[in-house]
């Protein structure tokens, strides 16, 4: 059954450190709540894997020290510019960084959501991105002749975590159209919800709202956290706090100036979560 | 009229480049090619789809993040586009980094869908809004997709022209190489050899590109600035600040 | 644009000869009123791929004459017992059968609809399934040694056909959970779909509806049809007829009575659809 | 209380074996198992989830027809049900025909999703409500999942138990054969034997299978008979057809 948790802090708590964790886009459902918490918990050597990207929030982790590892085809604060901690954090040579294309994080997220040892998928073959992934593999089609496909394994991660519009107290989530949360659920072994509004009754007996909804089998834990994704945008609820956004991509081109971010926005922030 | 300003002659470019078409995607970090395509769409009487990624009002996908790269594979994408921190003569883009890629000297968002959609998706339109030596290079540091692929190698896509703020490239996929098709307005052959770190092919005669006419000024200030400022509010403020406010 | 016809037999007209046709099972979507159409204006030679089973839908094609091969998990009218059209056809040897097991269907359809030129599944092996299934492959796992594992090509059908519970005039398709239809869509090159009801707006525009919507973009030409899966149900919306249902595979035990059930309920019905 | 019927005690006995489970998933034409996987749920107090495949009201999935497979393949489904047209000895089933099978003497169904789900299941339940020698044979005429597999084979799942409508049986993987566990009341060592048609091991004391008591009959023929009525009517009817008047 779903743990109902009482607060982000509760469920940042099952975070343990090293943890492979799945997370979504930006103009997806980011659970900044919740890594906020995580940082205050001060988890490290998180392995992120974006899917198939990811911005803000993971900067921020990455700033706060948390992050040892990124699996990602990019990182980037969007029309803010270059995601300022991570790429400190590559040109000093203090994250390790695997390099992927978009829909290599979706094959090999697929792969395990089917059970599946691999997926195959055209592309890749020439880039310097096929080059530094040795994890992955070139093969034959076996249909073809000459045909060489290259193969990725199925990619398992230990969480997903992400911040949905609503949920029930089953643990079943909606997520809409945003169904890479719902992959990404599939996919991992937990996942770690938080919810802008826990309501009453079961997402899944309307036909209509089980359509975007994941079922609670996938949920290992979630919390209630209002303005979840606070300072990003929780698409068809509510937007972005460009302004803040904005001052963040600023604050953090420096190590200070993203050390006094962290201590306005994260640190001894748990009252307002 | 007001001044006609760089980008919306690319952006009228482009989007002649999409005429006859009945999808175009548009990805990440691309508000020039949105708008492009925006403005495509609202020519085209109906006919074009257009999917923005990351628009909540311009973007009819609701499969989750794979759709756009699952769509392309099944050739239901005709355009797409890519960019580049560096673009070599090759078509080789590099959305990386610069030098090693484990201590790089500079480091780039990384390739997103590159490597995979420059592959299927037959007309991929390369854009770099920022023409210099520095950027069009003989050779990239980092490939994070090839412009071309070996002969067994499955291929139904890849770049179909080039443009910056100077000019508009055609690219030759049999040949691996760039020809100068148009120079923008106020811009001229030399400069572009100046600036272009890779060799390439220049006709007899380069065309200028041209300015969108009247009524294709009124879209892109009208309809088409509304409709991008939702997924690239500070690109529309800083190009169309003023049509806005019309 | 998805074309708005106006009628089961203009949609019909669409459905040449030796066809791939991808057709949902029994508890989802099934397009029955198209299919008597089809019925009448003498389709032949159909391969009705079964996503990943199909049941009386099939079956009357199967006796009316309309299929040469079926590839497909299993075919079965479920309570009311064996398929008989389907069950005298195999038997007389007028029916090319490619057996498959539910999830192989799946990973074909998937592959697909990823563009990949096959997927890889568990299973199977040791099965007579894949003993006579020569267009799959047992390649091994690159990621292990010694490890086997069943190579499915991409299952990319001509056509997807299903009933749905309503559209837009733009042609976006709410299919709610019954994703396979979705799946279909994505996998075949058109599909062909009647509707309950055609209802103004978007429906990809309400993010709850689009959450359970295919887009237009997928959908080829499609017709309202008005109880359009009698005699099977439209879940959600109706359910079978299960007295007509137990009649048919009453009367399809003899070829006699399958032509009195032809006759009564699918020849010169066109008034009636 | 009514006599107890034949199906209400397999269902009892199968709800038995599914009670310390996370997740049992019921596939197509399979009436007892699935009132048996309701009847663990009611006795479980919440912690076991099971779907029912075709129902409205007791199958939480939502990612289509492809949802029951994926999420066995994750490790998320404890237990499942098959049968076959024939099993044999070695747990091989037939879902598929009698004789050759491009001109079979007799044509099954097919084999669903046998060939996968046998595989990856950790605990599949195998049930057969006609004990014969003519369903219970020594060597399949089609496999359509074997019961075993080479070692090098991926196969977390496997049988792990057989009921049909005289008796119980275990099975042994790694020495690919049943053992006789219990015979239903009413039934016999003897008449067991007599009409198996492969061999198996018999323990010194076969035990009798439990008549369900009391409180689960109540289950059984109020809350279970009404739910599996939604997916299997006729089933219910003819099983349950009093219980639902009451």
């Amino acid at each position: 059954m779903t743990d109902l948790l009482p607060s982000v802090e509760a469920l940042a708590a099952r975070i343990p450190d090293g943890a492979r964790i799945a997370v979504p886009p930006d103009y997806s459902y980011c659970a900044n709540a919740l890594w906020r918490a995580a940082i205050r918990k001060g988890v490290k050597n998180l392995h992120l894997i974006g899917v198939p990207v990811f911005g803000y929030h993971g900067d921020v982790l990455i700033g706060a020290g948390c992050v040892a590892t990124v699996e990602t085809s990019a990182v980037t604060l969007g029309e803010n510019g270059l995601a300022p901690r991570f790429t400190a954090a590559v040109k000093e040579g203090r994250l390790r960084t695997l390099d992927a294309t978009c829909p290599a994080i979706h094959a090999g997220l697929q792969a395990a959501e089917r059970g599946a040892p691999f997926s195959v998928m055209r592309g890749l073959i020439g880039s310097d991105i096929l080059v530094r992934r040795p994890d992955w593999r070139l093969i034959n089609n076996p249909f073809g002749t000459d045909d060489p496909v290259v193969a990725i394994p199925a990619l398992r991660p230990d969480f997903a975590v992400f911040h949905a519009p609503k949920a029930d107290r089953h643990g079943n989530v909606w997520i809409g159209v945003r169904r890479e949360c719902m992959l990404m659920a599939h996919a991992a072994r937990d996942s770690l919800v938080t919810v802008e509004e826990i309501v009453d009754g079961d997402l899944t007996a309307d036909p209509v709202t089980a359509a975007g909804t994941i079922p609670a089998l996938y949920v290992t834990a979630m919390t209630e956290a209002k303005q979840g994704a606070w300072p990003q945008a929780l698409p068809g609820v509510y937007a972005a706090d460009q302004a803040h956004l904005a001052r963040y991509a600023e604050m953090a081109r420096t190590e200070d100036g993203f050390a006094r971010y962290l201590s306005e926005t994260v640190i001894g922030r748990e009252a307002a979560e | 009229m007001t001044e006609v300003r760089p980008e919306e002659i690319l952006i009228g470019s482009i989007a002649d480049m999409l005429a006859d078409l009945r999808h175009v995607a548009v990805g990440a970090s691309s508000p020039v090619p949105g708008a492009a395509a925006l403005l495509a769409r609202a020519r085209s009487g109906g006919s074009l789809r257009v999917s923005v990624l990351g628009s909540r009002d311009h973007n009819f996908f609701t499969d989750g993040g794979k759709e756009l790269f699952d769509c392309a594979g099944q050739g239901r994408i005709d355009a797409f586009f890519l960019s580049g921190a560096q673009i070599d003569g090759k078509a080789n883009i590099n959305l990386v980094s610069i030098g090693d890629p484990d201590r790089p000297k500079a480091r780039f968002p990384g390739s997103f869908g590159s490597a995979y959609l420059y592959y299927v998706v037959p007309r991929v339109i390369l854009f770099r809004m920022e023409h210099t030596v520095r950027t069009l290079v003989d050779t990239v540091d980092f490939i994070s997709a090839p412009g071309t692929s070996e002969p067994n190698v499955y291929r139904p896509g890849g770049p179909y022209k080039m443009i910056t703020d100077r000019c508009l490239f055609a690219f030759d996929k049999s040949r691996a190489r760039f020809t100068l098709e148009s120079v923008h307005p106020g811009h001229t052959v030399e400069e572009v050899a100046e600036h272009t770190g890779f060799a390439y092919d220049v006709p007899d005669a380069v065309l200028q590109t041209p300015v969108p006419d009247a009524e294709t000024l009124a879209l892109i200030r009208g309809p088409v600035a509304e409709q991008i400022a939702e997924v690239y509010p500070a690109f529309a403020t800083s190009v169309f600040g003023s049509a806005k406010a019309a």
